[in-house]
């Protein structure tokens, strides 16, 4: 009987303390800066050296180049990149890879939608997706650990 | 009430008699409407949550968008089931439910029927439930139905019985069955409440009483974790409201009756605060009888079947009756 | 005279209002709610299996126990109930009587009990 | 109370009906378990017509015995056993079946005269503190059956164990 | 001829509230007693290990997150471990310093959901969203550290990915006394609740020798009086560093396995108390590694201790990018085989504890 | 239209026959003895109302028919147990293959 008095006990105690649920629809939910949410991607940056889509375990990005416009100039710029969200499980390992920065991740994660399709995102919408966009990418892999 | 009620029967009687029932009905409604949102506060704010908070200011309406979600969702009744008896079953769980209200005195002048037995009469139509339940529970064709429905038959019989015994020493103090009799045997200060004159009595009573009720820690009927939903498994729509209604409106009546049988009804806990309604004093108890479920809810785990139906023979039945013996004795002796 | 007819008329006034409610509710329910049966929702639920066999087999007699037992304790309820309102005016003797009649009972109960019908397992 | 059919009358009416439709539906059901409740309705109805007869105690004990107990004891007394069983006739039963017909007609006529025959008697004043009458009657004129209820309960219940019991043993 | 009560037949699972995920039990009934149980996976297999064949290491752990999904650290562990034993890779300091605390840190959680959904099971709702609120504490601190809350994919072949943020490791070190203060409150919530208790004293008990036959590990061992905690017996990372102890109980019951989980929340607030304190103030996260992960050709096998028992991987390399096979010890399959065992016999009632009991994450068990 | 002792008579009358038609024709156990509690129940409508309406109106009549319940309850709950001993037995419900003693 003991037990049950206290365990009583304990719950009526709590039952005045601070609420912790987050009133998330109304309060959008801070996220910290390393969160991973959507990546962004930045087609200027691009040297299309098909690293993050080599990288992805699950082949979710599919990217294209196309030969520079400027023909005094070497290399490709990118012409597609799409990610499929149906499949990518946000592991982080494209931004990880990128040399230049060009696929960072976003603070932004609600990708909730109706259809299946939608989930399908294309260059100009990551490249959209521009807001909270991550301060710190991949630089802590580099041995020596200098922190960005 | 009792103006009315020793008028010769007319139609103005009868009149009066439907309007009040139909009041009471109202009443009963809002109840359960606010018990329930009640109940998801409490709970909530217990852990540390918000509770209901969307429909309407404080999310005061959120009790009525879940009914008016049960009133045009879909009643799926199950291929094999047995249809006469699944459309019966919820009916007959509820209509008891509502009928043992006709005998609840609430103050003084503030009742409805009064009738001689009106303690049998509690205890003998809300055996009915049990019936529709177990019904509901075989209907389904459903074999975790049919679990839940055993399982529910066997524990409220099993508690029925202490229960039942456990109110005699109540009747015996008060030498009465009727209600208001049994109210009135208690006046004059809480110390002549029948909760410390009969305190074993209540022990076993406030037991059987959660049991009957199907309330957290008895909730095993419905135990979602094992039967997930036990005997209403296969209800839906307002065939399964009235279930939870029947569920909710014994609430009311459960704590009602351990107001007046225990709690002193309408009497105020020292005399001199008898400036105060008895209505305000019989509300006061009974909020906390209902409080006082909810919180077990909150913290209490289920206790387990065969446990449970131990407990009621092979404890609560004989403090019952032992209950019962030494009220008799002492009565005996004193007198 | 009165007053006993007019207690019952309002107590049937209470069960035919009980019968009205659901009775209502589930009129007007059917003008509101959908209805699309498929073999689907037809199914009984088994945790999203198809279910193996009937629900409705024979069951465990520890069951009709406690049904026993809960029938032969009301029937003396029953009795117990004159007795605690008659009390007043009976005195001792009753009290004796009383305990004849729980005490043999409890003998009942105690062969339950030495029979394991009490345990569930 | 009012003039022609009196309310009395009326709630008679209903109540038998409901006790009589109770029983004659038990019979031409073909679900044991709709027996079951067809027969609770009729007891129903019985206990209504007992408060009728300002029998309350009675009539409430017949609610908790009856509807509540009795009909739950059959319920699991038919879950118990194999109860899909259909009634259908062969036609040694269907001769059996009229024979019983008759037989039972024919108690009912004799009765019937009986009851017709009937001078109508006195009319008991009892609603008033029905339950302890009953409480003062029982104690003091019927002591010797009240015991020997607990002597019969106690049979019942000890008999009833042995004989459905065994399951525990050689299961 | 003897009739009795005819068997019922009952699904439990895979759509059941108290099967912790998609798990089906065909269980066979006698009025409420278990006759016959029979546990069908697979309800959530994928394929990981094989999937691992055609994928670079690095690429292997995400895949490893959602396999034990309420402690993807010890797997990320377990995994990066096993290629640094086969590359001899050392770890710096630091790194090793984090990875102890986040996969203490990740005990915890795991346990505190355990202890949140066994509850829920016992049918007791408010612990559930007590616990859940203190998980809540340490997701947020594992957000903050690698940006994700449940698939972390936070370690890598040769270090951590991330080093801890500014005042990272002193959120930390204030969430242990918090901790500790909510365990006590749980400890009056539930350890002395008599319903609680009669529930799960001497509840799905067995012996040494039957767990230690059936392969059982972790606390579902140790329940037994075995002390065997790889942490302790072959220590690796840094754990010989600390000081911590090995609770055991002897009942081999549910009321012993749930005192042991609860303490061994205690014992690894104990430890992460010590690695804060010894954090090291600079250093690498990273080691030299090269840049494509090759192990010599060989195989290995490394074991660890998750929150549920003993972690193994195998690794069979070829000498290429890829393992020629990998393979995992998940404690939760092994631990799931003494199910039948346990409950053929039992109430139905017991069930819910003797499953909930073994504390099985059916992502683990399927792989 | 007032109701006297002889509606009350007839009810119980017909009820009686109900019950006694059943047992004689039903050959489930089950159901016959749903017909005997059926014919109880008719001799506790007569005997209440006998104790209002009867020659010497009295409590009797209701403390008889308190009795009866008891008997009543006491022979179902008997009742259901041979049967359930029967079918253990004999796996049948069927009162007409229960004649051991007639062999």
């Amino acid at each position: 009987m003991l037990g049950l008095a206290k365990g009583l006990g304990y719950t009526l105690r709590r039952l005045t303390e601070k609420k912790v649920t987050y009133r998330y629809p109304d309060v959008p939910v801070k996220m910290p800066d390393r969160f991973r949410g959507i990546q962004h991607f930045d087609p200027d940056k691009c040297i299309v050296c098909h690293q993050c889509e080599r990288i992805c375990p699950t082949q979710c990005i599919n990217l294209t180049g196309k030969p520079h416009p400027d023909p005094t100039k070497k290399g490709k710029v990118i012409d597609t990149y799409d990610i499929n969200f149906e499949i990518c499980i946000l592991c982080d390992l494209c931004t990880e890879v990128c040399p230049t920065e060009a696929i960072v991740m976003t603070n932004n994660f609600e990708l909730a939608a109706y259809s299946r399709d939608e989930l399908f995102k294309d260059r100009e919408w990551l490249a959209a997706n521009n807001t909270n966009v991550r301060s710190e990418n991949s630089t802590n892999l580099l041995p020596g650990g200098k922190k960005s | 009430m009792a103006h009315w009620l020793s008028q010769p029967l007319s139609w103005t009687t009868a009149a009066v008699f439907l309007a009040s029932a139909v009041a009471m009905l109202l009443v009963v409604l809002l109840f359960v409407t606010y018990a329930i949102y009640f109940e998801r506060k409490v709970i909530g704010w217990i852990q540390l949550r918000r509770g209901p908070n969307r429909v309407g200011p404080y999310g005061l309406l959120q009790s009525v968008a879940d009914v008016l979600k049960l009133l045009v969702k879909e009643d799926v009744i199950p291929d094999r089931a047995d249809r006469t008896l699944f459309i019966l079953a919820p009916v007959i769980a509820f209509v008891p439910a509502f009928a043992v209200l006709a005998v609840l005195p609430f103050t003084e002048t503030l009742h409805f029927a009064d009738l001689g037995v009106g303690l049998l009469y509690y205890v003998a139509v809300s055996g009915i439930t049990t019936l529709g339940i177990l019904l509901g529970g075989w209907a389904s064709n459903n074999k975790y139905a049919l679990l839940g429905g055993m399982r529910s038959v066997a524990q409220m019989i099993s508690y029925e019985i202490p229960l039942v015994i456990s109110v005699i020493g109540v009747v015996l103090l008060a030498g009465s069955l009727n209600l208001k009799e049994i109210v009135a045997a208690q006046s004059g200060g809480f110390w002549n409440w029948f909760f410390l004159k009969q305190i074993l009595g209540f022990a076993v009573f406030v037991v059987a009483a959660l049991a009957e009720l199907n309330r957290t820690p008895f909730d095993l009927p419905e135990a979602e974790s094992e039967l997930v939903a036990g005997y209403h498994v296969e209800y839906s729509g307002f065939r399964f409201a009235f279930f939870m209604l029947a569920e909710y409106v014994y609430v009311f009546a459960m704590s009602a009756l351990a107001t007046v049988l225990f709690l002193g009804g309408w009497h105020p806990p020292i005399e001199s605060l008898g400036f105060v309604p008895g209505l305000v004093w019989f509300a006061l108890k009974f909020a906390f009888c209902v409080f006082f479920l909810f919180w077990l809810r909150a913290t209490m785990p289920r206790v387990r079947v065969d446990q449970l139906m131990t407990f009621a023979w092979k404890v609560l039945l004989p403090l019952a009756l032992l209950n019962l013996f030494l009220t008799a004795l002492v009565k005996e002796l004193v007198a | 005279m009165i007053e006993y007819i007019n207690n019952y008329v309002l107590v049937s006034i209470f069960v035919l209002l009980g019968l009205l409610l659901p009775v209502a509710a589930l009129t007007l329910g059917r003008f509101l709610r959908p209805h699309r049966p498929t073999p689907e929702k037809g199914k009984p639920y088994e945790s999203g299996v198809e279910p193996t066999g009937s629900s409705w087999v024979r069951y465990n007699v520890r069951y009709y126990l406690f049904a026993l037992l809960f029938v032969i304790f009301d029937v003396e309820t029953v009795f117990l109930y004159p007795w605690a309102v008659a009390y007043n005016q009976l005195g001792l003797f009753a009290l004796v009587e009383v305990l004849i009649f729980i005490a043999l009972l409890l003998i009942g109960l105690v062969y339950a009990w030495k029979k394991k019908v009490l345990t569930w397992t | 109370m009012t003039a022609g059919i009196s309310g009395e009358f009326v709630a008679f009416f209903l109540l038998s009906l409901i006790t009589l439709g109770g029983a004659v539906f038990m019979l031409s059901f073909t679900r044991v378990v709709h027996m079951v409740v067809a027969l609770a309705f009729s007891f129903l109805g019985l206990a209504g017509l007992y408060v009728m007869l300002e029998a309350e105690f009675v009539a409430f004990s017949q609610v908790l015995i009856y509807a509540g107990a009795v009909s739950i004891l059959m319920l699991f007394g038919i879950m118990l056993t194999r109860h899909d069983v259909d009634e259908e006739e062969q036609d040694r039963r269907r001769r059996h079946r009229t024979f019983a017909f008759v037989a039972v007609l024919a108690l009912f006529v004799a009765l019937f005269k009986g009851i017709v025959a009937l001078v109508p008697a006195g009319e008991g004043k009892l609603a008033e503190a029905n339950t302890l009458e009953i409480g003062k009657a029982l104690f003091t004129k019927y002591v010797i059956p009240f015991e020997l209820v607990s002597v019969l309960l106690l049979v019942a219940l000890v008999g009833a164990i042995v004989l459905a019991r065994k399951e525990g043993h050689d299961a | 001829m003897a009739v009795r009560t005819e068997e019922l037949l009952l699904n439990v699972g895979p759509q059941h509230p108290s099967t912790h995920g998609v798990f089906r039990l065909v269980v066979k009934l006698d009025g409420e007693i278990i006759t016959d149980a029979q546990p069908v996976i697979g309800y959530l297999h994928r394929g990981t290990e094989k999937l691992a064949e055609d994928l670079t290491y690095t690429q292997i752990i995400p895949y490893t997150d959602r396999m034990d999904y309420l402690s993807a650290m010890t797997n990320n562990y377990v995994l990066c471990h096993a290629v640094e034993t086969m590359m001899g890779i050392e770890v710096p300091e630091r790194a090793e310093y984090l990875r102890v605390i986040v996969m203490e840190l990740n005990r915890i959680a795991s346990h505190l959901l355990w202890f949140g959904t066994y509850l829920l099971d016992l049918g007791a709702m408010s612990p559930f969203l007590y616990a859940m609120e203190e998980r809540e504490k340490i997701l947020d601190l594992f957000n903050e550290l690698c940006g994700a809350r449940i698939t972390f994919n936070y370690m890598r072949v040769g270090g951590v990915k991330w080093d801890a943020p500014d005042g990272w490791i002193d959120k930390v070190r204030d969430f242990i006394p918090y901790m500790r203060e909510q365990l006590d409150g749980y400890h009056k919530l539930v350890t002395g609740n008599e319903i609680f208790l009669r529930r799960l004293k001497g509840v799905g008990k067995y012996d040494a020798q039957t767990a230690i036959a059936y392969g059982l590990s972790g606390v579902n061992l140790r329940c037994t009086g075995v002390r065997r905690d790889v942490r302790k017996d072959e220590p690796y990372s840094i754990y010989d560093r600390f000081e911590f102890d090995v609770p055991v109980a002897t009942e081999g019951d549910c009321y012993a396995r749930y005192l042991l989980r609860m303490e061994e929340i205690r014992q690894s607030l104990r430890i992460l108390e010590q690695a804060v304190a010894q954090f090291p103030k600079e250093g690498a996260v990273m080691a030299k590694v090269p840049r494509v992960i090759r192990p010599p050709a060989g195989e290995t096998y490394v074991r660890i201790e998750a929150p549920r028992g003993e972690l193994g991987c195998y690794i069979h390399s070829k000498g290429k990018d890829k393992p020629y096979r990998l393979k995992f010890r998940r404690p939760s399959f092994h631990n799931l085989q003494i199910l039948p065992k346990l409950l053929i016999g039992e109430n139905m009632a017991n069930l819910v504890a003797i499953l909930g009991g073994i504390d099985i994450v059916l992502g683990e068990v399927d792989c | 239209m007032t109701v006297t002792l002889a509606s009350y008579l007839l009810v119980a009358a017909f009820l009686f026959c109900i019950g006694l038609y059943g047992a004689l024709t039903k050959r489930n156990a089950v159901v016959v003895l749903l017909c005997i509690e059926l014919m109880l129940n008719a001799v506790n409508l007569n005997l209440v109302a006998f104790s209002k309406y009867g020659p010497q109106p009295g409590i009797a009549g209701q403390v008889f028919s308190l009795f009866n319940i008891t008997v009543a309850a006491a022979e179902a709950a008997v009742g259901v147990a041979i049967l359930i001993a029967l079918y253990r037995r004999r796996s049948t419900v069927n009162v007409d293959e229960m004649d051991t003693l007639k062999r």
